[in-house]
Order: structure tokens, then C-alpha cells, then sequence
């Protein structure tokens, strides 16, 4: 039995934490919230040159070929620092729609731009309101030509490049969608910022009026593609919702130790022991869900789609609790804009969000245990 | 069994409406409920205004007797006022709440004759706001713990402190304010009550911002503000049993906040107009699941209500059903609004003119946290109803008998 | 504003409550429990002389034609004390069945012997495992002959008469259901006991075999007649729910006083207050919502389906809650035979399922909730 | 990252496997789970013989050391044979899981060698069976509360009182018995530890019936018990400490409760068959949300559990993660079990014969409020997590300081 990360990995981690401990503290997260600014720069730039945006690329496109592994320590360390950086969209979810959808001249043109964060890119699907339906997408790509509007695309204010789910053909159901992949930086490609929960994570609309783009894998696989994406994505974002969860947990544990009310610690009541108690088991059990997606994960394991809908669902749960149970504890200056309690409590939404609502996560939970109970 | 007015109340509703349509225009549409700490100058002109007009009916403060400016009505005459004037469209007077549901009252239990006359009317006519100075940083949900203190000097008192989570401090005139004369006894015994007005040299109000961007709050600075001991509310060292009158009627205050009239109605619409995975929201088993959880909460507390105003027009005391609402309200409107964008997928996040509503949802999602603790949080109003209500054991409290400059404070 | 019981109303209750806490003490539960009788003769026998089950029934039919608000105290009280007699199955079932779908002779015939208990009544839908449905009933009512097998029905072993949902015609839908009143006594109709979760409430399967049974009620109105059945059933076993809520919450106060943990009565540790204020606010939100439905059942407004739904939903949830944190509160003891809480935990367990489970009765509220919106 | 074992351990499983084929049959099908309190004369004849071999070749106890009769293996090795066992069709030997896992490691720990020497090989080839005399009707919770009284006499002790909760009393031959021997100190330092024989005059055992019917508890009442204080285990005075060495290995016994193997496969099954009103369970969305949230926490408990076994491997001391599974585990089962009845409808109400798999779902909500109390209630469990393993504050302790004959008791 070896279901833990390796020594190396660990170190890996522990760098990770050193460095943003220094580099992300919650002042800078703060600034991001405060300046107005869509993402933090001289992290970002840090980042590239540590070169973790290529951590699960293979070395033949410019990678550090380390590993999903590798990735997921990092990813719950980005999660720990509510890092400010468009490392999620242009890592878990451009790069990896390049790796699973992308041609060998796309995978050599773009991914050692990504792998040295020279690249912001970003995943555009939802165009309104409600879940993203196969029937719902309007988005045209015909002749080389993307037309339509993206909305609540994370990122999309500094992304050089979209991967954008689109329609091919004029069938209207899964079959005719094509994803697409679009340069930014064009006439044709036009963006405006959009006001989210999360100051710290900028959200953007996409228009495209007849913007050059090229097709990004088979048409009429474009949505099974997706989804090999998204459960990628669900992992590594399950690893940032864990380590974010914990910090809510160390938070709420460290104010409770200091905090004296009639005379004693509130960490000495049992409201509050219970209620970090039932923080902590909400945590193990995310991160043991986590922990068996990143194995699924970096085996290519057919069982990926289950655990990463079961990571999925077990870190929104365990996040969303701990963020707003934080707050709680903290009492009123829990709610100030001040303290830091309330970077968590919307970030933990954002993430919840960001990838589709548990309810879809839920409902794909439930088919793979059809599937694997079918025999 | 039913929900009609008895004659008497029948007859007060018509006296109620004749005296509305006369003076105020009906509402044209539903009510949106009024967003918090939205209070600029010109609104509160208004309401001033408003509220002086009630005031010369006896309207302002239906339950008080006629010599202070009351009708000397009924609690349930003061309901059926209140639903009457909910249908018109009146400037909101919740500028004036904590003081006439706080502040006067306990300056008409505790302040002389001639004080009372003084202060009374104008603060009915809301020409004169007041607000509560209680809690501080160093004493939250533990309110008796707090550490501003009063010295006397000849016939007055210097005060230097601070207090947090005042309400309307930033337009009030006066305040009631609790202060520690002597530390050397234990906590509640070395308080005493202030009124003060809220010009005196060394009183600095600054805004508290909120992580839902909101500034509801204040935090008051007090550096050697100088009270005439004539400014006194009740005996020196006396101030725990004067502020128990004043928090007596905060829980009636605050127990029925409504979470900014986000409810089932809200999400049964959302749920009829979204689209998702299997066809219309609504439709959607799980989606109906979490709705009939709620409503029954909702229709719950309003049904409690309806048992609690039975009990006022029956002259009785109400029971202690109120102090449930909050405890439900809070909660509810957090997990509602979180569901509510979970339903709305990825632009759920979004918020401002891009989200649906205006982000209706979204406003209530990040404003819940803030009501899940202000006037109590859901662990204090718990001990409440498990103490008051039920008549449970109180924790044990080591600080009960020690000096309070001796007892614990983790610094 | 007049939402609450009248002071005669409330005299009826306190009656009740002397009558029952002398007659039905958990010494008589527990004798029905451990004698394996189906249920208490001697308490329904005075039942019987107080006129009870006439509470509701018109003067035209031998009942006390006081109404359902007297009703209601009634079952809050019968519930409080988990009165082992079959007053729900005859009262709120059977009864009723003859109100709304009887015709006049059979009211005439009937209602007088239910309203002097001389008639244990009964409803038999259930076929099987699973809901009740339209399209899963297979017993046949044709030419006066009924044929088939009902099972889990509540108090089959000593009912005289049952109301049995059949199926009228070759139409395999709604439409084809009928309702059939059958007398138990006779060949045709034989009964076998069953075990159930609940030993206080005895269950049994009903075999008809060409028996003799009469219509009750129009063929292709008996799914709807039978909702409206349920519908009043659900208001008055709400009060018995709210009752028994009640008696779990009084039953945890009283142990927590009076048990030591620590040198201190558990009574002052915070889960245990905060569990028990937990428990006060549903049985609250249960209280209110029975009295809307109450409301609604005496008035005849057309909100019964809502006000049912909603009474039956939170009075089960309260229930639920109040009765397995009643034995959490009591700890070891309280999962011992001798002890009564596992009576409650049973007893709510039972009412909880008998007219059809929650989640039913959260779709027909929802149903509602979009007929009053659709305006 | 791998579930694979290391060399050693594959190499060691091909040992055990060896072993197992030669003296035992693979599993017919998949394991049913054992009823609890299924003891009766013959299984536990089996189970002594089954008991006896594998003490022969030193799998009894695989972490004792050979000179007592174990395996001087680790603990993944214990954890690897356990595994293999699990897939043969031997006798449940949970007869001797509290005698081997907690009163034998205490006589080890405090006893003389002649007295290791008497007892252990016995206990370890399950020809004698220990039970644990700690708990009472005066101290659940709160264990070290306990009222049993030993008197000196002599060179004897004289016991009175009574037991309760005590597993497999009624076919045990010997107990660890915590007794007071001096009520005029604090509760925690007047305890002392003895051994003594079940058949000894005075002792009387006598089950508990539960609420589920089931009786896998017994009480034991004392009177006049005769004990030599050569049977005493560690100083007088030291029981409570003692008591600690055995309660410490009780958390690790009790902390994985499975709850009778009844688990989201069986719900997926239920949902499958059952026909509700949209068609098929399982494509109810509600439906499925449940088993999503279910499945979330017995997958997160089992690689939990994988984590904690690769500790094992790696030989570290595994983390607190093994203290959260009986919380979680417990809870899910009452509401789980209590759904499955929902969706059955209302012959959800029958057990026995006339229910769906002979009441399956039935006997684990009746047995789920056990779950939630033995072996610690979810309340002492969750503040053993909060102070053991967040190393949050104890609770007031107002009768720490107390002589126990003065401490508070409501009686």
C-alpha cells in the first residue's frame, strides 16, 4: 500500500509553501481585491520562472514532464495562498484541452508558450445563465470563423488564447459541437471585464464576430472531450478547494485559541470544538477523495471520471463549509472587510462554481456507479 | 380558528387606513425590501419628515402613553399600524429604530422628569436619532466584558474607549453608552450607563466596511470625552441591569430580520425560468426537494408569527416563538442563495449589472454571513432559547466572581 | 388575528391529556410491546365511551359534529401519549373515506358504529414494496367481487371493514382505480399479521378472494378522492407527530437535568443545549405548520393540499429529529429496552411512512406552490 | 502513488495465503457482514479451534512478539493477514478481539511475568476469554465517575457494585475490573485496577436487552467480591492511568465500525429495483444526490483508511484519521437506512419476513442510535478530535480538584 505522496513530492510541496507564503500573503491577495487589477503580475512572472505552469507537460512540449502528482501538491499550495494568478484556466484547463483534444503542430506551437506562462489561456463555455447544454450553445465556428458570446469566462480580461465550445454543423445536439481555439488578439475578438463574487479571480465576456480560429479535435467529440477535461480540472481544483479549506480550518482554530469570551478561550466551547471538529472531518475526507482522483489522475486510470466526481463533490462540500463556518467563528470582525476570513468564503464559491454546480457533479458521480455496478 | 381582526381591530385598521390614504400615496408594486445601510441625506430627510407627521397622530410609537407623544394603544394596534403602512409607499424610518426601540425607552426608565421631557418628542418626531454604544472589540457575543472606561472628575466623567457595530452613529444625535467605572469588581458589577450627544469634543465615528462592501457599522472612538454625571442613567456601577432593559427589546428588534425578502418565491421563479441538465429546474426532483425543504421553514416562521400577534390580540404576552426567527432566517438565506447560484452554473459567480437580478442572490449570499451574527449569532441566540426558553443550565462562567481586571483575557 | 385553538378547544386538550397520562402511561405502550397484542383493548374501549372518534363526524351520523380543530387537540394528545389503538387507521382513514367518497346510505349505515368504535375502519393501498401508484395496482374490484393482496396495512388484524384502492376496469391508469369497501368478515377476505418496525402499531396483509365489497365512491375520482383523504389524514397525524416531537424534547430536557457528566449536569454542555434548541425550533416550525393545516381542514379553504403538505413535511421532520436525538441525549440508557425512548424513535419511524413518505408529500407541495404561482 | 504492496508485504501475503489455502476455504460469495451479539455456543466452539491454529503459527497476534506467541510482525502485516482472512470462510473470532486487543496488552503491560506467563498463551489461543469491566450506570461519558467500590481486607480486596456495557461478559473467564478505592480524593486519582476471574462468588451476569431486541451488552453486578491484590494491576491509586493504556487501544478497536456492511451499493441496488412515481429510483435526481452525498463519505473513509495503512507501510505511526470513521459511519447509516425505508414506501414499515432482504435496511436504522453511542458518543468523539488532534482546550472540568465523595451528581 503506498496511497501518499513520495518524499520528492513532498519536498516539492513544501517548497511550494515556502515560496508563497513569501510571495502570496493575503496583502497581495488584498491588493488584487483593492487595485482593481485583474490578476497579480510579479507572482505570476515568479511563477513562470519556477516553471510550474509546466509541471504535468511532457518534456517534448517544453514541460518539466513531472507529473499530475507533481501538479496536485501544487495546486493545493496556489489553493492554501488564494493565489491571484490565471494558473487554474491556463493550466488545468487550457493546457490539458490541448493535450487531449490538440494536434501535434498545435501541442508544439502552443504548449511551450503555456509552459513558460508566456500564454494566458482560458476555457470559454457558459453564454448565459443555467447549466452549459449541448443545446444551449449558440456559438457558431464555420469556415475557420468564430461567432457568439462567451460569458463568466475566468480570465478571459488577460488570456492570449480561448478554447471555445462551439458549434460546427447545423446539428443542434452534441454531435455538432467543435471546440475552437482562437487568438484574443485580434478585430474580431472583443472583451469586457465582468463583475464577480471573487474579486480576486477576473471573470470577462467574449465576442467574437467572424475572429479567426482553428478546430481543436474532432467535431462530434468536441463534448466527450470537454468533459476529459473537466475531470482533469475537477482533480487539480480539488486539490486548491482542500488547501483552502484546511487554511479555513487553521484560521478558525488560531482566532479561537486567542479570542476570550466569559472569561475563557472560545476554543474551550463545545460549539465551537464541534463545530472545527466537523471542519476537520469534512477535510480528511475531501482530501482522501482527492488523494485517490490525483492517482486516478496521473494513472490514466478508467476509474478518473468517478473519482473525479467524487473529489469534485467531496472538496466543494468541505470548502464551503469550512469558509463560511470560519467566518462564523470569527464573529464580527469575521465579517469585516479587513480581516481576511471573507477571501476564502468567496473564493470557495468561485470554485464551486467555476467548473459546473455539484448537482452536475452529482449526477455524473452517480452514472459511473451505474457503469461500474453494470456488470 | 382564523386570521380576521376582531371588531376593535377592525375598526383601529380603518381608522389606520383612512389616516394613510389621506397622507401617503399606496405602494405600486410589490415591496423589494430596502437595501441595508442605504441612508443618504436626502432619505433621511424624508423620513424625518414622515416620521413627524406619525408623531403628531400618535402614531410614531402607538403602545407609549399619550403624555410622552403615544396613542396608549395595544402591541397588536402597533402590528396592525405596521401592516398597514407597509402597503404605502412611506420613506423607510429604520433610521429611527434603535432609538425609539432602545435608547428612549430605557432614558423613560431611568432619566429624570424634566430629561424625559426634553428628549422624547424631538427623538419621536425623529428630529433628534440616537444609537446604542455597547459592544467593543474586546467584548462581542460577551457584551459585559467591555473595556471603555468613565473616571470621575468632579462632577463629570472622562471617557476613553472605543465601541463597534454601532448602528447609524454616522447621523445620530445622541447615544446611551455603557462604560466600566470600576475594574477592580467583577464584570458586571463595575458598569455604568451614559447618555451623551454624539457632538461632544472627542468623539470620532468612523465607518466599518464589511466583506459584503457594505459600511452598515460604525466604530466609535472616545479620547477624554468629558459626560456631566446629571447625563447618568441609573446608580454608578448599576449600568448591567440598565442595559439589560435596553437589550430586552434588541431581540424583539432584530429576531424577525427577513434576509432582504429573499425567500421560496424568489426560487420557485428562478427555478421556473432556468433550463438545466433533464429540462426546466422546476422540474427537477432535487431542485423541488430543497424548495419544499424551505418553504415549510418559511411558512413555519410566518405561521409562528401569526400565533405570536394571536397572543398580543388576546392581550397576552407573546411566547417565546420570536426568538426562533433569526436562527432560521440566517441560515436559510445562506444556503438558499449559494443554491440558488449553483442553479444559475458558471455566471452564478457573476454579480452587478452582468448577473441575473442584478445579483440578487448573489447579495444575499454574501450578506448572509453578516446576519448570521449580527444581534446575536446563531450560537448565542441557541444558549437563548436553550436557557431562557427551555431552562437549561447556564455554562459555567469562571469570570463570574473574579475582579475583572483579573480575569483571563488571552493578552 | 385569532390563529390558535379556542379556550373550549384547549379545555378539550388538557381533558385528553389528563385521560390519556392516567390510561395510556408507557407501562400500557410497553404491555402492547410485550404481550404481542395488536393493541390496547381497554384504553379503546374508554376511548370509545369519551366519543372520540365521533369528534369529527356530522350529529346527522352519530358523531359529536364538534369539528376537526377539536379533532386535532385530540391526536396531538393520542400521539404525545403513542396511544397503541387503532384510532388514526378508523378515524382519519377509514372515516374520512366514507366522508368524502360515501354516499348517503353508507355514511348512514357506517358512521354512526365508527363514531362508538363499534367499527375498527381501515385504508389498504400498498401492494408492495415501493410508492403507491396509479399503475401498480393490480387488485380487481369487478361485479361486487374483489380479488388481490394488500400488505403494511395498519391495523388489518382487528379491522372490521377496509377501504381498499382497487382497480375498476380494464383502464390500467388513474382512471380505471375504484374504491372498494369490504367487510372483513368473510371468507373471501382473509388477513396474516406482519411484523413492522413498530410493535405498538399493528400491521397486516389483506388476501381477497372473491369477496363480497360495494363501490365507495365514483370509478375514475377514487385517485383523487383518495388524495383528499390523505390530505386531511396527513393534518391530523401531523398533531400526533407534533405531539410525540414534544414528548421527546420534554423526555431529553428532563434526563439531561438530572444526568451527571463531569461533576456537572450534561444539561450545561452545549451540544447538548444547542442540540436540544435545535430541537425546539423544528418542533416550533412543526407546531405552526399543523395549525395552518388545521386551519385549513376546519375551513374547507382550498389550501388544504398545500397546508397538508407542508403540516406533513415539517411535523415528519421534527419527528425524526427530535426522536433519535432523544436517545442520543439519553446515551446508553436510552438505547435500552426498559427505557421508552426507542418507543418514540419506532413510533416516528411509523407515522413517518405510513401515509406515504416524505418525498411525495415535498412534490405534492412543490405541485401546489406552482398552481398558487401560476396566476 | 500505487495500492501495490511492497516486496516484503506481497511477499509476506503469499505466506499468509499459502497458509490460509491449506487450512481453510475461500468465501462462497461476497461477505454478509456478522449480525452483531451472533454468539451461541457452537460459533464460538469454532471459533476457539480456529483460534487455537492460527496462534500455533503466530497469526493469532502478528505484533506481539514470539516470546509471548505472536508473530514480533507490524502492524501492516496484521493489517495484510486481516485482509486475506476476510476472503476465507473461517469463524468470526470477535469473541477475542477485546480480551486481545485491550485487557491482555494491559495485564502485559503491569503484571508480573508470571502472570504474563499464566495468561496470555491462553487468551491468545482463545481458550480463555477476557472481557472489560469499566463502565457503570454513574459513569457513561464520563468513565472515570465510576462508583464500584474495593475495600482492603487483609491481603484481599472486597468489591461491590455494578458493571454495565460490558461485551461478551456472559462467556468470558476472566475481566479487568476498574475499581474506587478511595472516594476521599479527586475521581481521577482514587481508582485501582484489578484482574479477576469471571466465575468468581459474588459476580452475576445478566444481559441487556436493546432497543433494537438485540442483547450484546450484559450488566454485571458485584457483591462482596473476593479479589487477592496479587490480582491488582499497577499501584493503588494508579487504576486510572492504567485504565488509559487500555482505553487508548479501544478507540482503534471500535473506531471502524462498518455498520453491518450496509453501504451506498445496497441503496443503489434498492433505487434500481423500486419503481417510484417518475420510473426507476435511481433516475430520480433526489434520489441521486443522495447516493452522491453518501458515497462522498465512505469513499472519503476508505482511502482514508488506505492513507492510514500506507503510515503502516511506510512505519510511521498512523495519523488521527482512524478517529473520524465512527462519526461519519454511524450517522450515514441512520440516515441512509431511513431513506431506504422512504423509498420502500409504506411497507418500508414491515421487518422480518415480509420485508425487502429480510429488513436489511430495517435492522440498521434500528440499530444505528447504538452505533452513535458505544464506544463513545458523537458528542466525546468529536471532543476527542477537537482536543487530542486540534489541540483545542478541554472543557470546564468543575470537578477536577474535588474530593469524588463531594463532587456533584444531582443525587
Amino acid at each position: 500500500m503506498n496511497f501518499d505522496f513520495s518524499d520528492d513530492q513532498k519536498m516539492l510541496k513544501d517548497q511550494a509553501h515556502k515560496f508563497l507564503s513569501e510571495k502570496c500573503t493575503p496583502k497581495a491577495v488584498r491588493a488584487v481585491y483593492e487595485s482593481g487589477s485583474t490578476y497579480d503580475r510579479a507572482l505570476w512572472k515568479q511563477i513562470a520562472e519556477l516553471g510550474w505552469a509546466g509541471t504535468a507537460i511532457p518534456e517534448q512540449y517544453g514541460g518539466l514532464g513531472l507529473g499530475y502528482l507533481e501538479l496536485c501538491v501544487i495546486a493545493e499550495e496556489l489553493g492554501r495562498a488564494l493565489a491571484p494568478v490565471p494558473f487554474s484556466s491556463t493550466v488545468y484547463q487550457f493546457a490539458e484541452s490541448l493535450l487531449v483534444s490538440g494536434s501535434e503542430e498545435q501541442k508544439q506551437r502552443l504548449l511551450p508558450k503555456v509552459a513558460s506562462c508566456e500564454i494566458i489561456g482560458t476555457l470559454a463555455r457558459a453564454e448565459g445563465v443555467g447549466a452549459v447544454l449541448p443545446k444551449n450553445i449558440r456559438t457558431t465556428f464555420r469556415n475557420g470563423k468564430l461567432n457568439g458570446k462567451k460569458t463568466a469566462v475566468v480570465d478571459g480580461m488577460d488570456a492570449g488564447y480561448a478554447v471555445v465550445l462551439a458549434r460546427g454543423s447545423d446539428d443542434a445536439g452534441e454531435r455538432g459541437l467543435q471546440l475552437a481555439l482562437v487568438d484574443l488578439k485580434q478585430a474580431g475578438a472583443k472583451r469586457r471585464a465582468q463583475q464577480s463574487i471573487d474579486p480576486s479571480r477576473s471573470h470577462a465576456e467574449l465576442t467574437f464576430e467572424n475572429a479567426n480560429a482553428e478546430a481543436l479535435g474532432k467535431q462530434g467529440e468536441a463534448w466527450s472531450d470537454l468533459n476529459r477535461v473537466l475531470d482533469r480540472a475537477a482533480v487539480l481544483m480539488a486539490f486548491e478547494q482542500v488547501g483552502g479549506a484546511d487554511v479555513c480550518l487553521q484560521m478558525a482554530k488560531g482566532y479561537a485559541m486567542e479570542r476570550y469570551a466569559f472569561g475563557r478561550p472560545i476554543a474551550s466551547f463545545q460549539a465551537i470544538k464541534h463545530k472545527l471538529a466537523d471542519m476537520y472531518v469534512a477535510n480528511e475526507l475531501a482530501r482522501s477523495n482527492a488523494y485517490y482522483g490525483a492517482w486516478a489522475l496521473s494513472t490514466g486510470a478508467r476509474e478518473l471520471p468517478l473519482a473525479a466526481a467524487a473529489a469534485r463533490v467531496s472538496a466543494t462540500q468541505a470548502f464551503d463549509f469550512a469558509a463560511k463556518e470560519n467566518i462564523q467563528t470569527h464573529g464580527g470582525v469575521g465579517f469585516t472587510w479587513e480581516f481576511d476570513c471573507h477571501f476564502y468564503y468567496k473564493r470557495s464559491r468561485e470554485l464551486g462554481l467555476a467548473l459546473g454546480a455539484q448537482r452536475v457533479w452529482k449526477d455524473k458521480l452517480v452514472t459511473q456507479l451505474e457503469l461500474s455496478n453494470a456488470a | 380558528m382564523d386570521f380576521e381582526d376582531s371588531p376593535e381591530e377592525a375598526k383601529f385598521r380603518a381608522e389606520v387606513r383612512a389616516w394613510l390614504d389621506a397622507n401617503a400615496k399606496p405602494k405600486a408594486s410589490r415591496d423589494t425590501g430596502d437595501a441595508l445601510g442605504e441612508d443618504d441625506k436626502t432619505s433621511l430627510k424624508a423620513a424625518k419628515a414622515w416620521q413627524a407627521k406619525k408623531a403628531e397622530k400618535g402614531y410614531a410609537r402607538i403602545t407609549w402613553p399619550k403624555e410622552v407623544g403615544g396613542l396608549g394603544g395595544t402591541p397588536m394596534q402597533q402590528v396592525i399600524f405596521n401592516q398597514e403602512e407597509a402597503k404605502y409607499d412611506v420613506p423607510n424610518t429604520g433610521a429611527f429604530a434603535i432609538g425609539l426601540g432602545m435608547c428612549i425607552p430605557t432614558v423613560m426608565a431611568y432619566a429624570g422628569k424634566d430629561v424625559i421631557a426634553r428628549y422624547v418628542k424631538p427623538a419621536l418626531r425623529g428630529d433628534e436619532i440616537w444609537c446604542q454604544l455597547f459592544s467593543e472589540p474586546a467584548g462581542g457575543s460577551d457584551v459585559a466584558a467591555l473595556r471603555t472606561r468613565a473616571e470621575r472628575d468632579g462632577n463629570d466623567w472622562i471617557v476613553n474607549g472605543s465601541k463597534v457595530w454601532t448602528t447609524g452613529a454616522q447621523f445620530s444625535d445622541y447615544g446611551i453608552l455603557l462604560t466600566r467605572t470600576d475594574p477592580t469588581v467583577p464584570k458586571h458589577k463595575g458598569l455604568t450607563m451614559f447618555y451623551l450627544s454624539m457632538k461632544s469634543p472627542g468623539v470620532e465615528v468612523r465607518p466599518i466596511k464589511q466583506a459584503s462592501g457594505a459600511s452598515g457599522f460604525n466604530e466609535i472612538f472616545f479620547t477624554n470625552v468629558r459626560i456631566p454625571d446629571s447625563q447618568r442613567l441609573g446608580e454608578v456601577g448599576q449600568g448591567w441591569q440598565v442595559a439589560l432593559t435596553t437589550l430586552m427589546h434588541e431581540r424583539l428588534a432584530v429576531g424577525g430580520g427577513t434576509g432582504g425578502g429573499l425567500d421560496v418565491p424568489q426560487l420557485l421563479q428562478l427555478a421556473r425560468e432556468l433550463e438545466i441538465e433533464d429540462g426546466p429546474a422546476i422540474k427537477n426532483a432535487a431542485v423541488r426537494e430543497k424548495i419544499a425543504d424551505w418553504y415549510v421553514r418559511s411558512a413555519g416562521l410566518k405561521y409562528t408569527t401569526y400565533r405570536t400577534m394571536t397572543a398580543l390580540s388576546r392581550g397576552q404576552q407573546p411566547g417565546p416563538e420570536a426568538s426562533i426567527a433569526k436562527i432560521v432566517v440566517a441560515s436559510k438565506l445562506q444556503d438558499l442563495s449559494a443554491f440558488a447560484m449553483e442553479l444559475e452554473g458558471e455566471a452564478g459567480a457573476l454579480t452587478g449589472e452582468d448577473a441575473l437580478d442584478q445579483g440578487a442572490f448573489q447579495m444575499g449570499w454574501l450578506s448572509a454571513p453578516g446576519l448570521r451574527i449580527a444581534g446575536g449569532t446563531d450560537e448565542i441566540l441557541k444558549n437563548i432559547i436553550a436557557e431562557r426558553v427551555l431552562g437549561l443550565p447556564q455554562d459555567i462562567r469562571v469570570d463570574k466572581d473574579v475582579p475583572f481586571n483579573k480575569a483571563p483575557t488571552g493578552r
